[in-house]
């Protein structure tokens, strides 16, 4: 666990995103940032308040409604020595930048004979919440986790949201930053002093030796939630959060199934061919003997999301799935 | 002034009067907590949809946009089963599963809202090829705004329906707002209509927000669709009444345009063509308008008592993916 | 295994699709096909030669250089009663098209409230071969396989490819169907009279008892190869090609994993977020106290496609790697 | 005339001359099973390439298409490595990983070809942006033919830059096919220059077999993109003298045009400038080509000589990934 060093100060995840952003173009003039409605507005979530009136309006601007056309500037420009952060409003609309993404930015350093570099981060929003419907409530990482070239990276707390930026935006490979709509307002510690997590570190958000529970972005809070109430059922569950999924931290995590022997992955995601699919798969190859059940996946359904919010609720784990499931694993033998 | 002017400028001003308290109504609905999502009214834009819609019969389809109220209604839509869905209930035109952004009615050639700008145009533009393959007399009028007419969707979307030359209409509510985007912003040539010209297509400008101004030039255009003269193009300029969605007070917009579209509204104008035009009085109106009101509250009623889709019921969906 | 009827005819890939084109367009007047250098040229492989001169250009016509327009054309007149077949020239060009698969086709149905349908079928072509090179040689299936709302069919032989897209024309949702690169002059056996094979079928290409092989698509034709040696070798491999990856047909594979105790999926697409995962995943979870030891995926390298051809080979399984791959699962003990 | 004129028209020979060549002795070695994979020849459309290049430095952009090698060559590439790429060989500018369809040279600003069709352009408009946040005195030159002007990253691109006031030349070289595709069946405008101007580009359209006049016009818009007065579009006209790639053969090109073309030859018409505004003689002529053929024949030997990656290097490679 990355420490916290010695931190007082409370910060939301959308603040601490901003301090990320400030920080790292103060440092770097070659650092821009772009995107709808990020400027004057300062992003639909506020992640880039100020930044407008402190950098000006050449690293700073808003761009038209052209996802695929300005998210291939930043390629552009990031092949050519920038380092520019693309904003795209949802994760839903990177649907539209794919040829950019994996194609192109994905695809340079290697077909160049690494003599190509594209040092850009994409930042984007995912999850379900508030009722925005099939076409701006999806969690897409599997798509991103799966091309070779593209790094990936979904924080969930403002501590991990500000150091895996820093990291993101100094990596000299395109990342992948996905933020989910439900943490920008969620509070934690945040040091005032400068501090960087590398990508591919995972973190043992709680340590616990009876079961091991996987999960990433907006299903860490209610992992969490589930913890507890496990706790106070007599079972101690370990909670690790990859943070970044490329690169996988694999060492915590098998280290963790060996002390626990179960295993259950917790994805927002639908269920069909998400992450937790891969990452079942790579303990099952490599710390099969330690497994006293099957590696269980609670994910997404496999459908859209409805509009209804009731019905929402439904779709994706909440904390009463999580503990059910986390019973069925520890019990199933 | 004929009967049958009349009546038309009176269906029309109706329309209009009807998308813009059913946008305020449910703002309401949406304040109290009934309605949540995105909802992004289509204030101060009702001439275009209502003057586009009643050129077109029942035969033909359209697409529309994330601000798609006003198109559903313009297209005839029932304000019982629109409520309900904007509610999320059951009984709503896409079963409470779609919601404003996704309203639609497939059973009436509605193609429905889109929450991903400019994407509804290349389905236009392949419902026209269908009637193309088809060999019938019908056509698509599909609607984006400024911001959406910068993406490749709408682009490559010109050009296809051009080079195949399909009944298409292609209507550019060009509200010189991208949520706080400026026009200016987002192009170098804020004439938009001359895109259409690159790619071949006849292509006006005009005030979107006189209804008969929107209609007679739909309504030519709409014709030689059906005689296989199409696609056209039409720049309708307007502006929103409100913000970009319902929690946007839209302080960036300009008091000069705010104060200028507040005199140029398109119920003040289509009032004044009742009057002048068709000779109602003032009293006739606020008789028309209290109808429509009542009609508007009664579809509320019904929407507010209306059930949600039950658990069981949403999971025999599921079961089907 | 569907029964091949009273088949002697001899068929390639590319016959066998074209026949079935052919026989859906005949039989169905709302199915036209479209798609660049389809009508007069026939198409990059062939698949579309003849289907001009036989239904003239209003149903078979060539597309502009627009992939996002015309796929989306294609769903317009899919959701107005058309059966559009539209063609992609490569599966990597179809990160052009996914706003109008993902968000658009796949979703329609659902967010109707089952008012909408989108029977669309998108051929296109994928797999490593020939020098193609990183933006040519991609298998993206995975993205596909996630994506609740599309169908995904996969087929490895002349007689499957015909059957299947028959069926995924039938259909009344959207089919994603990827044909692959180096199968489109092999041959196969395709009887003359009419038959469709369902979508959600597998198929055991080979039976066998001491462990499950699973592969799909240009790997099927390897591993029959690795499966011949393997039985010379005293390892009686079962073969099954799901066809389908969506519906995916888990009754057969469980029963064969049960049978067999031990698992092997050959996947060309690059290991890491596979179809395999997922499947391995399943496996795992449905059939755990069957395993006598990991399930083992043996899948592209993570990395893109290299041009030069002696390096191309080492990026995806080769019939040796499948033997070796093999044997260490079932003596793993 | 002056002997700097001289040296231009011959440097602007001898590169047409070299592209030519080297694209008719790749062929050779693809037909001896030396090349692989896909190989797109620029064979009659060298004057653009050559003409666009001679006009930039070597701090300015360019990105390229899947039909790339012109554009390698005239921005300077060396042969040697360009063959040695080709040939799938480590000592290629992309060290075989890349191919034809990815050459490049980043050390030297040549942003690469691309297997995609279209998606050159935004990344292009990209380097302009870095150019405009820096500061700097440096433009893009951006190359697309006309099959890939119907795609969004175009079109988007094109839109981007004018808003944006970017240094780019955008020149599309429009040879009026795209494979087997005539241009009249994939758009109603077959005039590509007007979409320039529907997004408020200065753009022109002029024939892109003529070295003199493509490098006179680029030179003028390439000076004021580093004024500050970008982005411009030019549409060059031009035929392919081939099939679309090495393997097809072109049977659905109609005579008329190969036959016009083969007297409208951008090299014909260099010739012709060397002889009449250069007062070379034939002679000087064969000398000129006889130093390139050389070196072209060189560099071929160098290249089939060159060895492969190890799979040991390469497995370096992919540890990174
Ligand atoms: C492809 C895409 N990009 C961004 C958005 C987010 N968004 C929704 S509406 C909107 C503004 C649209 O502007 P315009 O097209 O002018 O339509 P208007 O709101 O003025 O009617 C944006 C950026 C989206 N839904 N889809
Ligand atoms: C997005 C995309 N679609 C299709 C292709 C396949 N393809 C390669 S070149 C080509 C024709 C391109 O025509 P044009 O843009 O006119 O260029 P030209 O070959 O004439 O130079 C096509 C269709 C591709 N590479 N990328
Ligand atoms: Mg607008
Ligand atoms: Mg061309």
């Amino acid at each position: 666990m990355v420490n916290v060093l010695n931190a007082a100060r409370e910060l939301m995840y959308r603040e601490a995103l901003n301090e990320a952003l400030k920080e790292e173009m103060d440092r770097d003039d070659k650092v821009f940032i772009m995107g709808e409605g990020i400027a004057e507005r300062g992003g639909s979530y506020k992640v880039t308040e100020g930044l407008l009136e402190q950098f000006g309006s050449k690293r700073v601007f808003d761009t038209p409604i052209s996802e695929n056309g300005f998210t291939g500037a930043g390629v552009g420009a990031a092949l050519t020595g920038m380092r520019p952060v693309v904003e795209i409003l949802f994760v839903d609309f990177t649907m539209l930048i794919l040829d950019q993404l994996i194609n192109q930015a994905a695809k340079f350093r290697f077909m160049s004979g690494n003599t190509a570099r594209v040092p850009m981060v994409l930042r984007t929003q995912g999850g379900v919440g508030n009722g925005l419907a099939a076409q701006h409530s999806q969690s897409l990482e599997a798509i991103f986790y799966h091309i070779p070239g593209l790094k990936l990276v979904m924080p969930s707390t403002p501590f991990d949201a500000k150091g895996l930026l820093k990291a993101a935006i100094r990596c000299d490979d395109p990342v992948i930053f996905i933020e989910h709509k439900l943490l920008y307002m969620n509070k934690g510690e945040v040091p005032e002093e400068e501090y960087i997590i590398p990508l591919g570190q995972a973190d043992i958000k709680k340590e616990g030796k009876d079961l091991t529970i996987i999960a990433w972005s907006g299903m860490v809070p209610k992992v969490m939630e589930a913890a507890e109430i496990l706790m106070k059922e007599g079972i101690n569950a370990e909670v690790i959060d990859p943070r970044s999924l490329v690169p996988l931290d694999k060492m915590t995590i098998i280290n963790s199934v060996k002390k626990t022997e179960h295993v259950l992955i917790v994805q927002e995601a639908v269920r069909r061919g998400g992450v937790g699919s891969d990452i079942s798969s790579i303990i099952q190859e490599e710390a099969f003997d330690y497994l006293d059940s099957p590696v269980k996946i609670l994910g997404g359904l496999n459908i859209p999301c409805p509009f209804n919010l009731n019905l929402e609720k439904m779709v994706v784990p909440q904390v009463e799935d999580i503990v059910r499931a986390a019973k069925e694993v520890v019990y199933s033998e | 002034m004929k009967k049958n002017t009349e009546d038309f400028l009176v269906s029309l001003y109706t329309t209009m009067y009807k998308i813009r308290n059913f946008e305020e109504q449910a703002i309401k609905l949406y304040r109290q907590g009934h309605i949540r999502g995105y909802f992004h009214p289509y204030l101060g834009e009702e001439a275009i949809a209502t003057g586009v819609c009643a050129a077109m019969d029942g035969k033909d389809y359209i697409t529309s946009t994330h601000r798609g109220h006003g198109h559903c209604l313009a297209w005839g839509a029932d304000l019982k089963i629109m409520f309900a869905e904007l509610l999320g209930k059951e009984n709503g035109y896409c079963k409470g599963l779609g919601g404003s952004m996704h309203i639609a009615d497939y059973t009436k050639n509605n193609l429905g809202a889109n929450g991903i700008v400019g994407s509804g145009v290349p389905i236009a533009v392949g419902a026209a090829l269908g009637i193309s393959i088809r060999k019938e007399k019908q056509m698509v009028s599909t609607f984006v705004s400024d911001g959406g007419s910068n993406i490749g969707s709408f682009l490559e979307g010109l050009n296809l329906a051009a080079a195949w030359k399909l009944p298409v209409l292609f209507v550019i509510e060009n509200n010189q707002y991208a949520v706080s985007t400026r026009i200016e912003d987002s192009t170098a040539e804020t004439e938009l209509y001359k895109r259409g010209i690159g790619f071949g297509l006849e292509s006006v400008r005009l005030d979107g927000n006189d209804v008969l101004e929107v209609h007679k030039i739909a309504k030519s255009f709409i014709e030689r669709c059906k005689n296989g003269e199409g696609p056209f193009l039409m720049e309708c300029v307007t502006f929103r009444k409100s913000g970009h969605h319902v929690n946007d007070p839209g302080l960036y917009l300009p008091k000069e345009k705010v104060d200028y579209y507040k005199l140029h509204d398109p119920l003040l104008i289509g009032k004044k063509h009742l009057i002048e035009l068709a000779g109602l009085s003032e009293i006739d109106i606020v008789e028309i308008e209290k109808v429509a009101m009542a009609e508007i509250k009664a579809a509320i009623d019904f929407a507010i008592k209306s059930p949600e889709m039950s658990e069981e019921n949403f999971l025999k969906f599921v079961e089907e993916y």
